[in-house]
């Protein structure tokens, strides 16, 4: 197995994603001759072409648009919007025609496509440029919604994601893209919809996705010290979520901590928050804690921005928390 | 050649800072003979008889189709929001009419002529109507997202403008594969402020993609008039900022429109380039059913001055002129469309209800590639 | 007190503060001339003129930002979404302009305005013109998001909304315009964050808000009949969520149902559960259930429509299983 | 007058249908003596000697404010994105020299130069920079998000043209008043592809709000030439599909921006009517700290052609060639703006962090009205 980069993960997903089906194109702002904004389509031009790899002008409504459209009629698009944040002015496309086609056409149109970029915060980059949207996109049904966490699995389900045949949001994370782990050599393929337990533990669960991934494997790490054993569920996607993973978790271990990168209010957490309390009712030893981005709009100032974001020390306290540890 | 491009005598224009005529400037094909709108239409497509009885065919279809969807809605067979083409059909068949098979159309909410003159079973579309699984979306979709995969007919969109990106899309696939295809796209005159329009129109010029996009200038978005939601009335104008052609027509002329629509199919075919077409054209009908006909934002008076411009009267008289069908054949046609509603609307009427599993079902689709 | 239609309350409230104070002006499609295409503004350009009664054209986006602008050099507009699914065309604006401009400019500017309109289904209007934003909008720090479900709270509230310094979002049902209550004669406020009990009851919460108030009231005056007494929390404002009032609530009858009009995941509802298993966990004789629309795009036919609505059967279901009398 | 209404010789212009000038016909200042871009600047504003060296002065500090603020961010005392306006303050300063303090102003995300000509205080600037407590947006905003309620500094925005319909709605606000300020409005030539640049501007237009819309074109959005983005390069056409006036200047002669604005300003003032200017201008510096100079998207022969035609250098030249300053007091103004951007340097650091409190504050007022 050889270790890559989640960026270079990313990118093999999408060159061997090209070369296997010349309906698979990519398209969005600085995608084909800047290489990228964050060269995740580094190369692609060149080995590619102008007409499988397009730059587009700033316009994301329209080229989220466009992507509809050549889905529509049979080309497989992947839509990259530079970072999510800007998706925004796009999401009409996402939620009212690419999710909702194959039903208002009662079957005719689906919508083989891939919504992909980075999401949640980086580094100060203040307010506007730092929001994390997987829970409003996992609130639409008719959309797929994945979060990897690490390359493996960036790699994995970016190709499930690029074969399905369904419209698909891919969040990636900034600040990820510079992580490195192994990668299984050959065809990787993880599947959509299927948790991972990234750690087996049995002392408290820690439900979680995406970038937090790491930052729960790390306090995983810290409580072994003390010989805490946690076992860290990495959702990978959040819609279909893996409801029997994450119970079957919680069964186990019976106290539960969920991580997220976005804000509190009808967060994912929420969502397995209450997912655990039908599942898991007679399980629970305590009520279940969610530790999320503190409910600001982010803040420049590297000391506020800290303080802003869900990190290994919040979730900590929070895991001791349900241990009644604290 | 009757291409309409002069304004009519009724359209107000604002005080603009310029006057050049620069957007139909553009039309390599008008010239300084252009009848006025209000002109008497003439054949001038070289139709024949055969044809110029088709098209009329297909308007009064649409037109008697339209009228039964009012009595339906009227009754509670059709429910949600029903927008009436009638009073525009010159422009559906005229566009249709100049189209191949596999050519692509996508459409707003206002989808009924569109899709009956594309070719889409009037049985499917009035069962779409009634909600019913026979319906050509299943039932599903209803009045606004009428889809028929089988004549490329794209939908029936909601959103104001949503599906203006969406057709360069197709024209993009259309490149892509190096077809000759084309995609039309309608849309009323209040869509040309949206965003999504400037952004398409501006991808669709830069990437030469065969694209028609028709403006139907029915004069009002809902109550508003074009002289209340756009700067400048004279929407072709916005083509050349996106160094595009534009041209302007009398939509009420099936002739002028298939005219049109010959340049602009050329231009995608041949040249790859798109086209923006406004098309001028007056809804007779309220917005939506909800909606008064007249007496709110347009008076009696500007209804019925339109309504003498009928395209479907304006064709009639034209073929009763030039005594290319008798009294009798004239009605026949008509007859023969209202048969075609009644079969729908029969056919719509025993049509079953979604079974209830359907709720469920073409939310995602288990297939990959 | 007056019995009046939801519709004209609303109107009531728009006329009261337009003559309270001049700052205050209304915009959005049809607004004017035609009186609001539900009629809501019925009466205002004559009596306010086309100055502070603004018919705009279709452009979502443009007029929510002109409405920023307005409000950051000091007028209060009320921005009027002819309804909130065309709003997502304009959620740029409300997320990263209007939630955010008093933090990014460290307090310098703050945002007196109101985006109102129909949110959720009506009839038939299929997916596109069906959808539900509270979840979306509760996510977002920043704003406040008002849900009234009665004339007097939409009045008491409205007015509220327009004299709040923040900006606040305001969600109305077209299904509500013409129901009936009573509304207080004279000067008429209902406070932002305070939920209301609207029936007193000792055997199961219901906590719901908007138009589930009113399915709410109906289920509990049915089990009422076989002397099962419901608490009904109306929470009114959904940000910030009166958690207190929740609390009360289910601390007093041990079992709750939360009802909402949007879909599942990571709705409302979701975030109430959060909060019920963190401040209840030691009172709860059962899980908490929800009550949503069905996780599908609106369909069309009336039959399908009426099966993915969530209704007062399914609401008395959900009450009786957590009542284990199912 | 040098208006620089024609086109630069080295600005490629694509194979266009029509080529009639509309856009510029339009300007009713532009006539045939237009001096083309490249020529030496003239001083035709009637300014004194004083004012130039004022404008010189405003420039410098903008320059050498930046040159330290990337020294600060090879540093890490500044963070996240930083975009350098270094080669663009001819057009900061040209259009604030031509403003009153009760006007607006508001910006995207590359906004330090406009800031500073605008009057705000380079401590607060730079602070703000440092993500300091004295920053002019507290340290909450940083580089993009600039604010200064005292100088009617909106912002600093950093969504691609999501402040452009803010700008028309405070020309709403000063027509709803009955006011004569303006607002004016800067963002990059990429945004005029964005649907907010399209809505705004027909709102603008329709409802005679007292706007100025300033385009700043230099050429790249990122790393894609306007070529790539942009069907119609000659953006001002596009003020006429709003029945809008639209001009373009050349932004590197501080005097054609400032004429431009003079009648930009009248217009709105007196006329109610807004404007839309492109600035033909270019950028020194890399999009953002992270992008390099040259080399992926441009050539370096194509900067060193562009730097020839430093704002500064260009007016430096004009008040040394007229004898108006000598080489010392040129050389005073320029330590001067050292100086300047030193202090701020200075107080930036010394100032403290936000205290951790602050993360809860100025998310809600607690007022009402
Ligand atoms: C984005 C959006 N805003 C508002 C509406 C509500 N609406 C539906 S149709 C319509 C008027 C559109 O007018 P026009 O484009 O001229 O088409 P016409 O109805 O005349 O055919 C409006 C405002 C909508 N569907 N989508
Ligand atoms: C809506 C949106 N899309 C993408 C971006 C990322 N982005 C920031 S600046 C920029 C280029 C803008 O170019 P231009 O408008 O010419 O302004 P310039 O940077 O040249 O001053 C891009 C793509 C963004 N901030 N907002
Ligand atoms: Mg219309
Ligand atoms: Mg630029």
């Amino acid at each position: 197995m050889a270790v890559v980069t989640y960026r270079d993960a990313l990118t093999q997903a999408l060159r061997e994603e090209l070369q296997r089906d010349d309906r698979v194109f990519l398209m969005g702002e600085e995608v084909a001759q800047y290489n990228g904004a964050y060269k995740v389509s580094k190369g692609l031009l060149d080995e590619f072409g102008p007409m499988r790899i397009v730059d587009t002008p700033i316009t994301e409504l329209g080229f989220a648009g466009i992507g509809v459209g050549a889905a529509m009629v049979g080309l497989r698009p992947i839509v990259e919007f530079m970072t999510w944040n800007f998706a925004l002015l796009a999401i009409d496309q996402v939620v009212n025609a690419a999710a909702k086609m194959l039903y208002m056409s009662g079957g005719q149109y689906k919508m083989p496509m891939v919504f992909r970029g980075p999401n949640g915060a980086a580094l100060q980059l203040s307010a506007q440029h730092s929001q994390a949207w997987e829970s409003w996109l996992a609130h639409i049904p008719g959309l797929k919604v994945l979060t990897p966490g690490t390359p493996a699995d960036a790699k994995g389900l970016l190709k499930s994601a690029i074969r399905d045949d369904n419209p698909v949001v891919f969040l990636e994370g900034e600040m990820l893209y510079n992580t490195k782990g192994e990668v299984p050599d050959g065809e990787h393929i993880v599947p959509i919809g299927v948790a991972e337990v990234k750690r087996e533990g049995s002392d408290c669960s820690i439900i979680t996705h995406g970038k937090m991934v790491l930052v729960a494997m790390k306090v995983a790490d810290e409580l072994a010290k003390e010989g805490i054993t946690l076992d860290v569920v990495d959702l990978r996607t959040i819609r279909p979520m893996d409801v029997e993973a994450i119970a079957a978790s919680v069964q186990k271990t019976n106290r539960a901590v969920v991580v997220e990168e976005g804000w509190e209010l009808c967060g994912v957490g929420a969502q397995v928050v209450d997912f655990i309390q039908r599942e898991c009712f007679d399980d629970l030893d305590a009520p279940v804690i969610r530790v999320h981005q503190e409910d600001v709009p982010m803040p420049y100032a590297k000391n506020l921005e800290r303080l802003a974001k869900p990190d290994a020390a919040k979730t900590l306290a929070a895991v001791k928390k349900v241990l009644y540890l604290d | 050649m009757s291409t309409g491009a002069k304004r009519a005598p009724e359209r107000k224009s604002k005080n603009e800072p310029e006057k050049d005529g620069a957007a139909n400037g553009e039309n390599p094909a008008a010239n300084a003979d252009d009848t006025e709108t209000q002109a008497p239409m003439r054949d001038t497509t070289g139709t024949d008889a055969e044809l110029r009885k088709e098209l009329l065919r297909s308007m009064l279809v649409q037109r008697r189709f339209e009228e039964r969807c009012a009595e339906a809605y009227a009754l509670g067979k059709i429910g949600g929001f029903c927008h009436l083409y009638i009073g525009q059909e010159a422009i559906s068949t005229g566009v249709m009419s100049m189209l191949r098979p596999d050519d692509y159309v996508i459409t707003a909410y206002r989808d009924h002529g569109q899709a009956l003159a594309r070719g889409v079973s009037p049985r499917a579309i009035m069962a779409e109507l009634f909600g019913k699984s026979d319906g050509c979306s299943g039932g599903k979709g209803g009045s606004m997202h009428l889809f028929d995969k089988a004549t490329n007919f794209l939908g029936g969109h909601g959103i104001v403008g949503g599906h203006i990106p969406i057709a360069a899309g197709v024209a993009f696939a259309i490149k892509y594969r190096r077809r000759n295809q084309v995609c039309v796209c309608f849309f009323g005159e209040a869509a040309v402020n949206i965003g999504a329009f400037h952004e398409t129109l501006n991808m669709a010029s830069l990437w030469d993609l065969p694209a028609i996009f028709i403006i139907e200038n029915n004069r009002y978005g809902m109550g508003t008039s074009i002289s209340r939601s756009t700067a400048n009335e004279d929407v072709v104008v916005r083509a050349k900022g996106y160094r595009m052609i534009g041209e302007s027509v009398d939509g009420q002329d099936v002739f002028a429109v298939r005219e049109c629509m010959a340049r602009a199919t050329e231009r995608a075919r041949k040249e790859k380039r798109p086209t923006l077409i406004e098309m001028r054209t007056y809804r007779f009908m309220g917005h939506s059913m909800s909606d008064a006909v007249n007496g709110t934002y347009r008076t009696k008076d500007e209804l019925e001055e339109n309504m003498k411009r009928d395209p479907i009267l304006l064709l009639h008289n034209l073929i009763h002129e030039a005594g290319e069908l008798t009294e009798g054949e004239l009605h026949k046609i008509d007859d023969d469309a209202k048969a075609v509603a009644q079969d729908a609307w029969d056919f719509a009427d025993a049509s079953p209800e979604p079974a209830a599993e359907e709720l469920y079902t073409d939310i995602l689709v288990d297939t990959t590639s």
